[in-house]
């Protein structure tokens, strides 16, 4: 059927500068570009193009350009060219449309209406730079009280402990499994998070067992529907379990890999036939309750004799404070939620633009009703979804988070330019595909030092910002929203943040 | 950059063609034929990505390494001595005929092998029409 | 498919080479030899049944397909070392390889489309059974010369 | 993008095949074969498959030009076509009009040629000639003498039906080599195939019978040849009897010329003349090709007669499989002769002496005194220019400063004009001493008919626009014509044929409709629903009392022979990959990249003498001048001969102006030459 659809980008050679190298043509994966042997020069088809601008990049002459196409429907207020072209697939295929990365649609993105305060005059700033300053982070239960043992000098603490991730910067790579991602974009990421200092989550596609020995002390593994990749080492060799509930981009639902991205290494971690469909349910089958779900953390603190925190990552939707506290309840040790900007290698469009809530609403009301409840000590927060900077970092914290994921941020560090073409396992850049050819694009040296590099420069910025607002400690922070202030939001949402208006 | 294992480059120059912005440079004169990888900070990985032996791979960029070298004295044709190939790329090529066909051709240069394949074609028709003449 | 060549009829214009080279966008695959000024011959692939160059060919872009050896020019990365391993030495590389493709596209390969000399031939059989007759009359009017 | 077929007829040799060009965003991309075309069966020769390459070349004429100072200013067509009436209108006045010459050209149109006379007749002038005085100028003298009719008696496909084949001073394999599939097809069929040439070529290696004469030894050749069919009684008494003249006469002449005595002359063994006799006498159908080897001689009449009294007495013509077949260089040189662009004959082969000629065209053409002739020919007219006979000449097309014989001479004859315009589409040799110059359009950039070698008129069609402002030269003539205030109104190529189905009787039922339906007619076709006459001489010939003519010729030397100071004989011709004169083969990159130099064919035990190498730089030189070029060893060519290709400016100044004396062609296949290495 021929296809109603514009292409979405046209794509601009210069004709004076091209060499005719080719390396456009080699570059993508997609077949855009081609070499006309018999003109000598290159061709493309904008119809293919996903505007990851690879080509862009690497075009030794600079003489592409790829830019949104320019065509036009009749303006509509109603009929926006997004939505007459998603109907038009839709008429041609007939099935669900697909998408990747995090929903693009114009929600408020909260953090942009957040200020922070700053130290003049009476309580003085402090100098990261002369200063010590403090971004250890512990995640994990907290006693309700602490009794100590003081004998001469020597302070000891009475009370037993329970088992924490102990980060140096509140920053986490977020569940991203080996499937979905590259083995080289995942080890990057491992590779990253043992290097500063954090942690990397092997999202639900199990940790292959060569990457264990090196790469456990930095790894939180999930146990998702599909159980895929999960035995006993595999939940030892790694310092926290996480059992993953829902994800931002897509609540309510399960997620499917398809046998195409099934390779062999993929499927020997995963512990499936080679090129079958990995399927995980929508719901865990053994969870239909908070006691089950109980029964499970209790069931993972056993295997894992006590010593990990447990974490439950759920998806932020409409009374998911309620159900956290359920789940606090159950015996988690960490809750990670994830907001309504969420990532996903594949996910149906329709969902993952019009299910969920943001992440900045949802951190402050699981905090504020788990203090309400008393029962804040007992998990710690991680906010997943969204988070594009050191900015949005520190103002979670002050809402009540005690540490974030980053996906789409950790993957942009890499390369990725958000094309949204995840789901079909064609990545220029190597990142979200399995085809060898490339994947091998992906330098694991080099990919995973530009994400070093970017927790490094996160974790500075913070600590600027913590020593202008004179805090020394990003523990005197969390849930501090004495120091945020909000600007063009309305009433009811300066409710829910729990903040005051700018200048109140 | 590329770092580059020199026991496995077999000098044929596929990373010097696909390199888009022209950082393998190659010399060649009658006698050698040279590789010279510059100290490149493009990661597009398009030469290690096309190397048939895997002699390349990407590093970080170090601007205190040597850019990599290598050099192949070009082996010579058995019937007209002109130097064709680097010696390696022959053996390569030996090794991976058919093993039914005989092989001691690959050490003679293309244009000879094409002047026997003329000589041997024509040959009646030549004997032939110098009959027919004489 | 390939095609075949009648020495007897072949007169050296060398057609082939320069269709073969419009074609392929000046680069030909065909090669006409000179043997003593008494006979010529172009020089094409054979499609070898078992194709050296295939079998030498690290990425693909050689390959037999039924009876042809088919060249992908997307995977050449033009290392030579088909060139070299061609044993009539009618593969070419310079910067990307370039071999015979029988003219795929077209309903027959331009050479033998263009040979004014009729020497040329995508059918065996057609061409010995020519060469048969015309060896059987020229042994009949043997006397006669 | 769109892609369209425009069939055309390649502009190169007189075979006469059609492809098609592929035309896309207005520039011609590509050629596509024509498979059911009846000459070449859709083959084409390196030549053909290179003919794109000329059409969109940098060095094309784009603009009218005009001397100045030291170089060229581009001008436009009012003031180029302003500067032609002048210089030519001066001359006429100051001089009278037989002052003026024009040569047409044999790569133009039909309809461009008809012009070109017709323009040179209404100025006043008898001097209108194309380039085959070159050629073919003896087989039109010759065998319009014996024959009645100067054009192949049979069609190139039919030379298949024959069973043997004489090939005689023609490298066909070479220079039309679709015709050698046609021979081929004959050899399957068991023809056998006698070929003369003093070189060894290609086309030899077809032969079952090589006979390797001496240059300029043609007619002892054929005479031996014939001493021995009518010696053996090979000869058809019937036919004789019933169908020609003059055979008594013949008989008496070559009574003593015994095989013997020409192989003496000749060189060639006295057996193989022999064989050769018997073989072309005995088979049930024979046939004669032949081209510039007869006819380029100072006796090309004698050889072009002697070549048709062979068939004559044999009988073979007027039959499938026989004949007499003069292969013609230029794709239009048989449509130019037929388009009276000759200097004894108006069109139609009307002869310009006749008065009845002249009151006929005085009454189509409405003009009261049309000028009677012959003229003076192409070769004559740079004489007559070097001795101030000529004072201004309109060069459409040629490039004599190239192709005549003694080329340096010919420049500077040239030169010396009061007024010189030429018209083609690059800068030829001869443009270079023009003062006007006037781009023109190729072949495919205008729609025309071609008359092919074997009569047969193709509508050729226009695939793409001229480069720049160039025009076809129909256009430029009627601009020409008109600014010298004649009449000239033919808004296209059609109107210019409608008027040539009125003239020429031969051409009566060629109409631009028919070309368009039925892709090509074979004259003479003398009405609209007559199929045309592919074989000539079926039913008798155009001769008084409808029998053909037995001349017979005397064996003369050539005009130049073997001396102490010259002791080489110096032939030219011909190679594939190149076109005369090269101005359109040399521009060629296929063409050139392949055959880039031009060389001398060398016998290996001369070149020893001489302490020559293969491939050393030689000099070779005449009484009339000295070449480079680079040595070529081979046994393919006898000792004592040297040959050259006549596609390279060096050639022509070696040769020379000895021609025949009836059909003033010049002598180039013979010259006596010296050769000395350089070093």
């Amino acid at each position: 059927m021929r296809s109603f659809v514009f292409p979405e980008f046209e794509i601009i050679r210069d004709e004076e500068r091209c060499g005719s190298c080719r390396g456009c043509e080699r570059q993508c994966a997609l077949g855009t570009h081609a070499y006309d042997p018999v003109a000598d020069r290159l061709v493309s088809d904008d119809r293919k193009c996903a505007g990851c601008q690879r080509c862009v990049i690497f075009c030794p002459q600079k003489a592409i350009v790829v830019r949104p196409s320019p065509s036009f429907y009749r303006p509509n207020a109603s009929w926006s060219r997004e939505k007459i072209e998603d109907l038009k697939r839709q008429a041609e295929t007939g099935g669900v449309l697909l998408t990747g990365c995090g929903s693009d649609k114009p929600f408020r993105i909260y953090w942009d209406h957040i200020l922070l305060n700053a130290s003049q005059v009476t309580n003085p700033s402090i100098d990261p730079l002369r200063e010590p300053m403090e971004l250890r982070t512990f995640l994990g239960r907290k006693p309700e009280m602490l009794e100590i043992s003081r004998e001469g000098k020597e302070v000891e603490i009475k009370t037993e402990l329970y088992p924490n991730l102990t980060v140096e910067t509140p920053i986490l790579f977020s569940a991203m499994s080996f499937g979905a991602i590259s083995y080289n974009a995942f080890k990057s990421l491992a590779t990253a998070a043992c290097r500063s200092g954090t942690y990397f989550n092997t999202g639900e596609g199990g940790l292959p067992r060569e990457m264990r020995g090196e790469f456990g002390r930095c790894a939180i593994v999930q146990v998702a529907s599909g159980r895929f990749g999960i035995d006993a080492e595999y939940l030892n060799v790694a310092q926290a379990v996480e059992i993953k509930v829902g994800q931002g981009a897509k609540p309510g639902i399960g997620g499917h890999l398809p046998g195409e991205k099934v390779s062999a290494a993929v499927a020997e971690t995963r512990m499936i036939p080679q090129g079958t469909d990995a399927i995980s349910p929508a719901p865990h089958h053994d969870i239909y309750s908070i006691e089950d779900l109980s029964t499970l953390i209790t069931a993972l603190k056993e295997a894992t004799n006590y010593e990990k925190p447990i974490s439950v990552k759920i998806a932020a939707v409409h009374n998911f404070a309620a159900i956290a506290s359920g789940i606090v309840r159950a015996g988690a040790d960490i809750i990670a939620i994830d907001g309504l900007r969420g990532g996903t290698g594949a996910a149906p469009k329709a969902i993952r633009d019009n299910v969920g809530i943001p992440t900045e609403l949802a951190i402050s009301s699981l905090d504020r009703r788990l203090r309400e409840e008393g029962i804040r000590n007992r998990s710690s927060i991680i906010a997943a979804g969204g988070f594009r900077s050191s900015s949005d970092v520190i103002k979670a914290i002050a809402l009540g988070a005690d540490a974030v994921y980053i996906g789409s941020a950790a993957l942009i560090a890499m390369g990725c330019t958000l094309c949204q073409k995840c789901y079909t396992g064609n990545c220029n850049w190597g990142i979200c595909t399995q085809n060898p050819r490339l994947s091998g694009r992906l330098n694991v040296e080099i990919a995973s030092q530009r994400l070093s590099n970017l927790i490094s420069a996160w974790s500075h910025e913070i600590r600027e910002m913590l020593g202008g607002m004179g805090i020394n400690a990003l523990e005197s922070l969390r849930g501090n929203r004495d120091h945020l202030r909000g600007v063009g939001l309305y009433e009811w949402e300066l409710d829910v943040l729990g903040i005051k208006g700018a200048g109140e | 950059m590329i770092r580059v294992d020199p026991r496995l480059c077999i000098g044929c120059l596929s990373c010097s063609n696909v390199c888009p912005s022209q950082n393998i440079l190659r010399t060649e004169t009658a006698e050698e034929r040279r590789i010279r990888w510059k100290r490149c900070r493009e990661e597009c990985d398009l030469c290690v990505e096309l190397c048939p032996t895997e002699a390349l791979t990407l590093v970080p960029i170090d601007e205190s390494a040597p850019e990599p070298e290598v050099s192949f004295p070009l082996a010579g044709c058995r019937i007209c001595g002109r130097r064709y190939a680097p010696e390696p790329m022959l053996r390569r090529v030996e090794a991976a005929l058919p093993k039914s066909q005989t092989s001691e051709w690959v050490w003679d240069c293309p244009a000879c092998r094409r002047r026997a394949e003329a000589e041997r074609t024509t040959a009646e028709t030549v004997a032939a029409r110098r009959r027919r003449r004489v | 498919m390939a095609f075949y060549v009648d020495i007897t009829r072949c007169i050296g214009c060398r057609s082939c080479e320069v269709a073969c080279e419009r074609v392929h966008g000046g680069r030909g695959h065909v090669q006409v030899h000179f043997v003593e000024d008494s006979a010529s011959v172009p020089l094409f692939c054979h499609h070898c049944e078992e194709a050296s160059c295939a079998a030498a060919c690290f990425s693909g872009a050689l390959f037999k397909e039924d009876t042809r050896t088919a060249f992908d020019v997307e995977k050449c990365t033009g290392c030579g070392l088909c060139s070299l391993a061609c044993p009539f030495g009618v593969v070419w590389t310079d910067k990307i390889a370039h071999k015979c493709d029988l003219c795929d596209g077209r309903p027959e390969p331009t050479c033998v489309a263009t040979c004014p000399a009729d020497a040329l031939s995508t059918d065996l059989d057609h061409l010995s059974r020519r060469a048969r007759s015309r060896g059987a009359r020229a042994a009949a009017q043997g006397g006669r010369r | 993008m769109t892609k369209v077929l425009v069939p055309t007829i390649c502009p190169y040799c007189g075979a006469g095949c059609g492809f098609f060009v592929a035309v896309e965003r207005e520039r011609a991309v590509g050629i596509e074969q024509m498979p059911y075309h009846p000459v070449g069966e859709g083959a084409l020769c390196s030549k053909g498959n290179a003919s794109l390459e000329i059409l969109h070349h940098q060095e094309r004429l784009t603009s009218p030009l005009k001397r100045k100072d030291d170089g060229w200013a581009k001008i436009s067509w009012d003031e180029a076509v302003g500067l032609v009436a002048r210089g030519i209108g001066e001359a006429m006045r100051d001089y009278g009009p037989e002052k003026i010459a024009l040569l047409a050209s044999s790569k133009c149109t039909n309809e461009e040629n008809y012009l070109i006379q017709k323009l040179a007749r209404l100025l006043g002038t008898p001097h209108i000639d194309n380039c085959a005085r070159l050629c073919h100028a003896p087989s039109v003298v010759g065998l319009n003498r014996t024959l009645g009719a100067a054009g192949m008696t049979n069609p190139i496909p039919d030379i298949a039906n024959s069973r043997c084949i004489f090939i005689i001073g023609s490298n066909l394999a070479e220079n039309h080599p679709v015709v050698s599939r046609w021979i081929h097809r004959a050899k399957d069929a068991g023809a056998v195939v006698i070929v003369a040439d003093p070189r060894a070529t290609p086309t030899s290696w077809m032969a079952d019978i090589f006979l390797q004469l001496s240059p300029g030894t043609d007619v002892a050749l054929l005479k031996g040849i014939a001493h021995q069919i009518v010696k053996e009684g090979l000869i058809d008494r019937g036919y004789i009897a019933e169908r020609t003249r003059g055979f008594e006469e013949f008989e008496g002449s070559v009574g003593e010329f015994t095989p013997e005595m020409a192989a003496e002359i000749t060189g060639v063994p006295a057996e193989d003349i022999i064989r050769a006799a018997r073989a072309y006498a005995s088979s049930p159908a024979s046939m004669i090709l032949y081209s510039m080897g007869i006819t380029q001689h100072t006796t090309g009449t004698d050889n072009v007669q002697a070549v048709s009294n062979l068939a004559l007495i044999t009988g073979h013509i007027g039959r499938a499989g026989t004949g007499v077949m003069p292969l013609r260089g230029q794709n239009n040189v048989q449509g130019a002769c037929d388009m009276g662009a000759l200097v004894e004959f108006y069109p139609g082969y009307r002869r310009a002496d006749d008065p009845g000629t002249i009151d006929l065209f005085s009454t189509a053409w409405e003009a009261p005194a049309l000028p009677t002739g012959p003229g003076l020919t192409a070769t004559e007219m740079i004489g007559a220019a070097a001795s101030g006979d000529i004072r201004a000449m309109y060069i459409v097309g040629e490039d004599p400063a190239n192709s005549d014989p003694s080329s340096l001479s010919v420049k500077r004859a040239l030169e010396g004009l009061d007024f010189l315009v030429v018209q083609d589409i690059f800068m030829t040799a001869t443009a270079l001493v023009a003062d006007v110059v006037l781009p023109a359009a190729a072949w495919a950039e205008k729609e025309g008919s071609f008359t092919n070698t074997e009569r047969r008129v193709q509508w050729s069609s226009k695939a793409v626009e001229p480069p720049g402002s160039a025009l076809p030269d129909l256009e430029i003539i009627c601009l020409v014509a008109r600014s010298l205030g004649l009449d000239f109104d033919y808004p296209d190529a059609a109107s210019v044929l409608a008027e040539i189905n009125r003239t020429v009787p031969q051409y009566a039922g060629i109409t631009r409709e028919r070309l368009g339906k039925e892709g090509g007619l074979v004259w003479p076709c003398p009405s609209c629903d007559h199929p045309g006459t592919p074989i000539l001489h079926s039913s008798g010939f155009r001769l008084a009392d409808g029998r053909g003519s037995i001349v017979p010729v005397h064996y003369r030397p050539a005009a130049e022979g073997e001396s102490l100071e010259y002791p080489f004989l110096l032939t030219t011709g011909r190679i594939a990959l190149h076109h005369n004169a090269g101005s359109m083969t040399r521009r060629s990159p296929s063409l050139i990249g392949r055959a880039p130099d031009l060389f001398v064919e060398i016998n290996p035990a001369d070149a020893e003498k001489l302490g020559i190498d293969d491939g050393d730089l030689v000099a070779v030189s005449t009484e009339r001048g000295e070449t480079e070029a680079a040595a070529r060893l081979t046994e393919g060519i006898k000792r004592g001969v040297v040959f050259m290709p006549f596609h390279f400016p060096g050639t022509n100044i070696l040769t020379t102006e000895a021609a025949d004396p009836e059909a003033r062609i010049p002598e180039f296949k013979v010259s006596a030459c010296r050769i000395a290495r350089r070093d």
